[in-house]
């Protein structure tokens, strides 16, 4: 086996170079083959990462049994004073894992979309972002210092800019990158600024170091720290109120919707949070508002899901509901440093599991796309599953993944530990009472989650074969280049939970790395040794799930049924029963119009008044520039009457101190 | 020791810069607004003057003397500058040059109307003989 | 500047009523010179703006009267006054005239008074140059390009201020800014004011009227006027009133004003002289008799590196107005 | 004037030897010039002149030192040679070969002579600003860079808005040397020496009290910085900019923004005290720089520039307009080092404010000169670059060209790997790391310069998005042109190159060697 340092830092190059040479090459000769270098970058990042996961727990221990990271360092960037920042990589487990779920992923992704972008004008344009973004994303993973994370997590947001702005003649979509950019922007500040103060406080940039001063700070400081760098998580990742953008951010084409805005890059922020997780579990303040922003956003996005009729906002939606998930669990992490690395190790288990079936559902709605000539409203075409049905059955994996589906299906596990974390949070502690209220609303949010996946899938699926005009005549199934990506996702899908959760394997693998010193070490230990499965709380999850797939099993598929026997049975009122609508407007009455309501006003609220808002910030500077705008009337006489304005006022400014 | 002290100087000499500041924020012609930027100058001259002396030492003098050259500098290129100007929009007028501004602003113009000017001279009745002299048109407010 | 009030010394903060209030006087006939400058700058109008000429001149005058020394006029003092009044006077002439040449002929007039300052100020040499290159020169040539201009006579331009108000309201600002600055920094007459009260006292209260009450024991705040004094009388017994002050020990604090006192009088400062901190007023040099002489030294040693590049300014000045009136133009720069 | 201060008034002359080649290649070539009307002569000669200026700098003698000590009073001269200077002069002639390659084919063969000569005498007069140690000198090289400038401005175009430019330009720099000069009596007046240094020592008397400088130093510390702020584009001292730059040609937009920026921060650590020689005796140095006003008045002209600069480019169209404000806008982000330099703590090797004012400055110059370079480059009479739509498909017509001027905006935003990162991380982290009783003031000044970078980003970017992902007007035809593209790779390079290290370590040793007479300053100041 070789040094790990000496292919580490191929893991980010290949897809560098990947992106350069489609970038000189692709638009004047490879043309059409201008998806090959990005592949070749994937996959051979993807397979050194492999390598990498594989040498990762083979490396040196330290005293308290746990392996060492091994940092690379390649390259000082700059140093001025005391700041030393160095182009240093780093793999531990977190990176590992990380690396394999992007890197994988990625790979799977491009050669789908080699199949999906197939005869596109900006082909290679295409390809040059998507490897460019799998360099910056990989970089941000293996960063070994704040600053070169910054900078990795910058170029992922603008690698992101370029893609959903990708078919940039829409006004749509250019707004919609437009949007995105500025929101996220407004997050980094905060990132940016956490950055400085921990600079400040501790002198370094090196998450070693940082990390491991974490007990030597004040809790305000840290408090602050952690609240500033979850601003930057909270607008990569789209938590609320910075979620906005992710919704629009379904303009750019359906893989990169997979890739970037469900399975890798919104996840930055789960990442960030995680791996500050020894400051944040010393701040159980910062953490008692990352949890209740992410199990807050997790409801509102479920929420506004069910009653989308836009099945690739459905699942933009429901991937902030998992990403709101995933903030719970970190923000669960309090009390001991044994919850804190079950925490982490949960949320990067469901981040890992949701990438799997996130990708492949954004893939299959992608697939039915290019099956229907791009109509993705689900009221205008049903009954795909005879038509579509390799995209069916994966799609099927997928929703069922989500929906959390018992004992098979991965997100139930993920999703379980999740539950469990916050479970073992609501056992004590000074906010026991409102990890308890996050508890029974994450419980809540699953069944809506189980709810809004099968009423999606079985409107795409089932009912009645209808198809818009714009399919033509014989829309077709997802061609091989398509197909076989979406079946090894299913795989992944079906199988990571069963085999990776209970098992142990990866929470194995990862709180070996959480355990490390460098966790809390103020805190008391946990009396519990390792972490048992919470069967109670499986069971309950379980019923929520399916009921929730019951129901719209119940009123999508199952009423024109219900309503045929009734017709039947009493068969004088046909005219009143072929009025199915009476029966659906009962249910709806009694089960859809509650929850439409709330969900009808989570999303009026999110449309005029955080989105407004959030709108509002963005156009503040304009605004200002708008104002300050009849200062600039072409006088020079007023230019230098506003200079001398200036003058006296500084000057009487100056003498009124 | 002069009778006269640096303050008053010092005041002269603040005054002569506000009033040459208020002249170029507010006259129009361009020559007048150059002739006030000198009187600023002049001000500053005044200024330096008056602390020599206070201070008994050359500098503020040296100083002085460089104003005037570069003023002087300064003037030959004004005037070739406000000449080839006025070549162009035939006025002298600063508030002519204002079509570079901000995008989608409208021009300043004068709105006020100018009072109607005084009647003209009786004309000596001329014997027919001698052209009649042409009546000069009135200048109208023009941006 | 409340962002930065906590940085402040709150003794000194002052806000603008305050700020105002203490200067009154100066506030008073600068606004009186702006409300009057206001009404003279050009407008369409159609009467002669007297009530603004009033006003200007009362501003002028009651300046002048702030000026005035106590202690007698002497024919410099005259003739101070005199340029003075004419280099205002021609200031303000030259922003109210509606006709260009008479603006530009205003101007020469400010520049010939200055000329006579210059004289006042021995500064023979620097008069001769600022009438020939000034008045000599750059105003007639302007005047010259100011008649070929006017062919057509006055135009509306010339009749119109731009923003009268806002400009004049910033020179009302600036200009009573820097009177009290002024003011505050060459006006020892008020120090000598509370000296004279002090030195007069009959009882600590008189005192603590002119200066504050006094420190309780340990405290270390210090005497208001000292940081004014020091700046005031330079190498004066200013050191010897704190200790007194702080001793609460009236006759010695009497005697150290006193001393104060005759300290300046015996140097000879009047109203308006002083601070240079670091130089001894007493000591201070005068200028040399031969000004050009003297100049001409200095130029050529100390300053001959300046003179180069006046030089070449004057090089790339001539050139510049040749290029720029000759034109060897075309369209080449974008 | 006694024996040893003549000797060294002769002593000075051998350092002045790279301003006496330029000025002596000017006249050359203003004489030259009435002969042959060729462009690519002149250019030549001028560059000659740079190449030969800068080999004398590298030949002449070095620093005026201080290791004798009769030669203490060497900060009385008028001028002096210590690392700044020497680090501007070197920079000047820099600019000097950059712009004459930027202008190459920019002039027509008729006006080719006089604009290089004047730009000869206007770079002399960058390294004499700098080398200023005396208000006659100063003033003299500051107008030394204005005077040329009003030529360069209208010579090349006689078009309507090239004229309007120029006048602008010429009325409002003529009121702004008349704040400078009004600000520098008030300076003489305080010590009655025209010597700066005399002058900084005057303001440090025992008798007053520390951070605190008399009324007169207040006023012309106002006045000193509107008048100078006109040269830095600090708002409200700004207004002529956007204006300016639309109607002149490009290249004096580059001029504008860059060189005349530098001349006037240059002026500013001078007159202000924010450098000091370092051969003048470790006194108490409070200067005007470490009072306790003058970080206020930097504060807020920081906040209010770059805050009025980066919402005004938002809703821009014209690209020069658009490089314009955001000139402004970085104006603001050098003045807050100003702001911070006097609380700085200057622990072994952190970068204090003057070295990130001076590395920002040499980062901006790269990647702003660059930015108008390649609207120059781009730029034909038939198909001029004017407003962003023209820049729109610039990546599928030119994609090396494109990627350049991405570079460019990238460094101008802050974005990681650019020189222009280095440089707000440096002037960010200096704010942060101020260690006094109000240190969140600074913080929080930090935050409005963070909140601003990133507002900036958004316009920068817009342009990004045109060149790619924007279908062409018209197509761009950019003519050949070896200099100008001589010009880009410089630029790119430097922006790169400065970025990074050994780049980004080299510079910051020579900006600290040149600020490093700062130091002494400010240790005496902190005591």
């Amino acid at each position: 086996m070789f040094d790990v340092c000496s292919y580490l830092w191929l893991i980010p190059a290949l897809p560098l170079l990947g992106c350069i040479a489609t970038a000189a090459l692709g638009p004047r000769w490879l043309r059409g083959q201008s998806h090959w270098p990005c592949i070749l970058g994937a996959v051979g990042a993807c397979v050194l990462s492999v390598l990498t996961l594989i040498a990762v727990p083979q490396g040196a221990v330290n005293a308290d049994g746990a392996p060492v990271p091994y940092l690379c360092s390649y390259y000082e960037w700059f140093r001025a004073g005391d700041v030393d920042v160095s182009f240093a990589l780093r793999a531990d487990g977190l990176t590992a894992v990380m690396l394999v779920t992007v890197t994988f992923i990625g790979s799977l992704i491009v050669i789908y979309s080699v199949g999906y972008m197939h005869g596109d004008p900006g082909y290679p344009r295409y390809f040059a972002v998507v490897s460019l973004f799998l360099f910056s994303m990989t970089g941000l993973v293996l960063a070994n210092n704040f600053i070169v994370l910054y900078a990795f997590w910058e170029g992922v947001g603008l690698c992101s800019y370029l893609l959903i702005g990708y078919w940039f003649s829409r006004p749509s979509a250019a707004a919609a990158a437009r949007k995105a950019f500025l929101v996220t922007r407004l997050g980094d500040i905060g990132l940016f600024l956490g950055i400085l103060v921990l600079w400040t406080e501790t002198n370094s940039l090196d998450f070693d170091v940082v990390l491991g001063q974490a007990h030597t700070l004040s809790a305000e400081i840290l408090t602050i720290a952690c609240l500033l760098l979850f601003a930057g998580a909270v607008g990569k990742s789209a938590q609320f109120p910075l979620h906005v953008w992710l919704p629009d951010a379904m303009e750019g084409p359906s893989p990169v919707s997979a890739l970037i805005h469900a399975a890798t890059m919104v996840t930055a922020g789960v990442y960030l949070v995680a791996r500050c997780m020894p400051l944040f579990g010393q701040a159980p303040d910062a953490q008692l508002v990352v949890a209740v922003i992410g199990g807050f956003t997790a409801l509102l996005a479920a929420l506004i899901a069910l009653t989308q009729t836009d099945l690739k906002r459905v699942l933009a939606y429901s991937t902030i509901s998992q990403l709101g998930y995933m903030f719970l669990a970190l923000g669960s992490g309090v009390e001991h440093h044994r919850l804190a690395a079950l925490a982490a190790t949960a949320a990067i288990f469901h981040l890992v599991t949701h990438a799997f079936f996130k990708a492949l559902l954004f893939l299959g709605a992608g697939s039915v796309m290019h099956a229907m000539g791009d109509v993705i409203d689900m009221r205008r075409f049903g009954g795909l599953r005879k038509l579509l049905p390799v995209t069916h059955w994966t799609f099927l994996c997928g929703a069922a993944a989500l929906a959390g589906f018992p004992v098979i299906f991965s997100g139930f596990w993920s999703k379980d530990e999740i539950l469990a974390v916050t479970w073992e949070a609501s056992r004590g502690g000074p906010h026991a009472v409102i990890y308890f209220v996050l508890l029974v609303t994450a419980l809540g949010t699953a069944g809506l989650t189980a709810f809004y996946t099968f009423r999606a899938y079985f409107m795409t699926f089932w009912g009645e074969q209808r198809l818009p005009e714009e399919a033509g005549h014989h829309p077709h199934d997802a061609a091989p280049v398509m197909g076989v990506p979406l079946m090894i996702l299913a795989a992944g899908a079906v199988l990571a939970g069963i085999v990776l959760g209970p098992t142990g394997l990866f929470g194995g693998f990862l709180e070996h790395y959480w355990s490390r010193s460098e966790l809390p070490t103020r805190l008391q230990a946990a009396e519990a040794g390792g972490h048992a499965l919470n069967v109670p709380l499986m069971l309950i999850s379980a019923a929520v799930a399916l009921g929730g797939i019951g129901l719209a099993y119940v009123l999508y598929v199952r009423t024109p049924a219900l309503v045929g026997t009734a017709a039947r049975m009493l068969g004088g009122l046909y005219g009143w029963s072929r009025n199915k609508f009476y029966l659906d407007e009962l249910f709806e009455a009694l089960f859809v119009r509650p929850f439409a309501g709330l969900a009808r006003l989570c999303k009026t609220l999110d449309q005029y008044l955080v989105d407004g808002l959030v709108d509002l910030i963005g156009q503040v500077p304009a605004f200002v520039g708008y104002v300050m705008r009849p200062f600039q009337n072409g006088l020079v006489q007023f230019y230098a009457l506003l200079m001398a304005l200036g003058v006296a006022g500084f000057l009487l400014a100056t003498m009124l101190r | 020791m002069s009778p006269v002290n640096l303050e008053s100087y010092l005041l002269v000499g603040a005054a002569l810069f506000v009033l040459g500041m208020v002249g170029f924020l507010t006259r129009r012609n361009m020559i007048l607004i150059f002739l006030s930027a000198e009187m600023m100058l002049q001000g500053v001259a005044l200024n330096l003057v008056a602390f020599a002396r206070y201070h008994g030492d050359l500098g503020g003098q040296v100083l002085t003397l460089f104003i005037v050259t570069v003023a002087a500098c300064e003037a030959a290129v004004a005037l070739a500058l406000i000449l080839m100007l006025y070549r162009r929009r035939k006025s002298l007028d600063v508030s002519l040059w204002q079509e570079l501004r901000e995008p989608n602003l409208e021009p300043v113009v004068d709105d006020e109307p100018l009072p109607a000017p005084p009647p003209p001279p009786e004309l000596p009745h001329l014997p027919v003989a001698g052209p009649k002299p042409e009546e000069q048109p009135h200048e109208t407010s023009h941006v | 500047m409340a962002l930065f009030l906590d940085l402040t010394d709150p003794t000194r903060g002052e806000t603008l009523l305050t700020f105002v209030r203490a200067h009154w006087p100066i506030w008073a006939i600068v606004g009186l010179g702006f409300v009057g400058l206001y009404t003279l700058l050009p407008a369409p109008r159609r009467s002669a703006p007297i009530w603004g000429g009033l006003l200007t001149a009362a501003a002028i005058l009651l300046a002048g009267v702030w000026l005035m020394p106590r202690d007698g006029a002497w024919p410099e003092s005259v003739l101070f006054y005199a340029f003075s009044l004419l280099a205002v006077a021609g200031g303000i002439l030259m922003l109210s005239q509606k006709n260009p040449v008479h603006a530009a002929l205003a101007f020469a007039l400010v520049v010939l008074s200055t000329c006579g300052l210059f004289l006042l100020l021995a500064a023979p040499f620097l008069m001769a140059a600022t009438i020939i290159i000034y008045a000599g020169a750059i105003v007639v040539t302007f005047l010259f390009v100011i008649m070929l201009a006017q062919q057509a006579g006055l135009t509306s331009a010339d009749a119109r201020a731009r923003e009268p108000f806002l400009a004049s309201l910033t020179g009302f600002v600036l200009l009573g800014t820097l009177w009290i600055v002024i003011d505050r920094t060459y006006n020892v007459a008020p120090l000598l004011r509370q000296l004279d009260q002090v030195a007069q006292a009959a009882s600590w209260g008189e005192v603590e009227q002119v200066w504050g009450t006094a420190p309780a024991k340990g405290n270390d705040k210090t005497l208001p006027a000292l940081e004014p004094l020091r700046r005031a009388f330079p190498g004066g017994p200013v050191d010897v009133l704190e200790p007194a002050w702080s001793r609460k020990d009236l006759p010695a604090l009497k005697r150290s004003a006193q001393a104060l006192l005759d300290y300046h009088q015996e140097h000879g400062h009047r109203r308006g002289t002083i601070a240079v901190p670091g130089h001894d007023a007493a000591k201070r040099p005068e200028l040399p008799a031969e000004n050009v002489a003297g100049l001409g030294r200095s130029l050529f040693t100390h300053h001959l590196v300046a003179v180069e590049l006046a030089g070449v300014l004057l090089l790339v000045a001539t050139i510049g107005a040749i290029v720029i009136a000759a034109g060897r133009r075309g369209e080449g720069l974008r | 004037m006694t024996e040893a201060h003549a000797q060294l008034l002769v002593g000075i002359w051998p350092f002045l030897v790279p301003e006496m080649i330029l000025a002596g290649v000017a006249c050359i070539v203003f004489l030259g010039g009435t002969v042959r009307a060729d462009r690519h002569l002149w250019a030549g000669v001028s560059l000659l002149g740079y190449v030969a200026a800068l080999v004398a700098l590298h030949l002449g003698p070095a620093t005026t030192t201080p290791a004798d000590p009769a030669l203490a009073h060497a900060a009385l001269l008028p001028v002096l040679f210590d690392p700044l200077t020497k680090l501007l002069q070197a920079l000047g002639f820099l600019t000097g070969i950059l712009f004459v390659l930027l202008s190459w084919n920019e002039v027509d063969d008729r006006q080719a002579a006089d604009w290089h000569a004047c730009l000869l005498i206007l770079v002399a007069g960058i390294g004499l600003t700098a080398a200023a140690n005396d208000l006659v000198v100063l003033f003299l090289a500051l107008e030394m860079v204005s005077i040329p400038t009003y030529v360069m401005l209208y010579v090349p175009r006689e078009n309507a808005a090239a004229q309007e430019a120029a006048l602008k330009y010429f009325l409002l720099s003529v009121f702004s040397s008349a704040l400078v000069v009004f600000g520098f009596s008030y300076l003489y007046g305080i010590a009655g020496q025209t010597n700066l240094t005399l002058i900084l020592e005057a303001l440090n008397a025992p008798e007053t009290s520390a951070r605190d400088i008399p009324l007169l130093a207040t006023v012309a510390l106002i006045t000193i910085v509107a008048g100078l702020g006109f040269r830095l584009k600090a708002a409200p001292f700004h207004f002529y900019a956007p204006d300016v730059f639309q109607g002149g040609p490009t290249v004096m937009a580059a001029l504008l923004a860059w060189v005349h920026k530098a001349t006037g921060f240059v002026a500013l650590l001078r007159v202000l005290g924010f450098v000091m020689p370092p051969h003048v005796q470790p006194r108490e140095f409070i200067g005007v720089a470490l009072s306790e006003q003058t970080p206020i008045v930097f504060w807020f002209l920081a906040v209010i520039t770059m805050t009025w600069g980066n919402a005004l480019a938002l809703v821009q169209d014209n690209l020069k307009r658009l490089l314009a404000y955001s000139t402004v806008a970085h104006a603001g982000y050098m003045l807050i080092t100003l702001a911070t330099a006097p609380y700085l703590r200057h622990e072994a090797g952190a970068v204090d404010g003057v070295e990130a004012l001076l590395y920002y400055l040499i980062a901006y110059g790269a990647m702003t000169v660059g930015a108008f370079a390649m609207l120059a480059y781009l730029s034909t009479p038939e198909r001029p670059v004017d407003t962003i739509d023209d820049l729109a498909g610039l990546s599928r017509s030119h994609p090396a060209l494109a990627l350049t001027m991405a570079i460019f905006l990238f460094s101008l935003i802050g974005v990681p790997l650019t020189a222009g990162f280095t440089g707000k991380f440096l002037i960010f982290f200096g704010a942060m790391s101020v260690e006094a009783d109000h240190a969140y003031l600074f913080w929080m000044l930090a935050f409005i310069g963070v909140v601003n970078a990133a507002i900036g980003g958004w316009y920068y970017l817009r342009l990004i998005a045109v060149m790619y992902l924007r279908q062409p007007l018209q197509p761009l035809a950019p003519r050949p042109n070896l200099p100008g593209l001589a010009t880009l790779i410089v630029c790119v390079a430097l922006t790169l190159g400065l970025g990074v290290p050994p780049g980004s370590t080299w510079l910051l040793r020579h900006v600290k060697g040149a600020a490093g007479a700062a130091e002494t300053a400010r240790e005496l100041a902190r005591r």
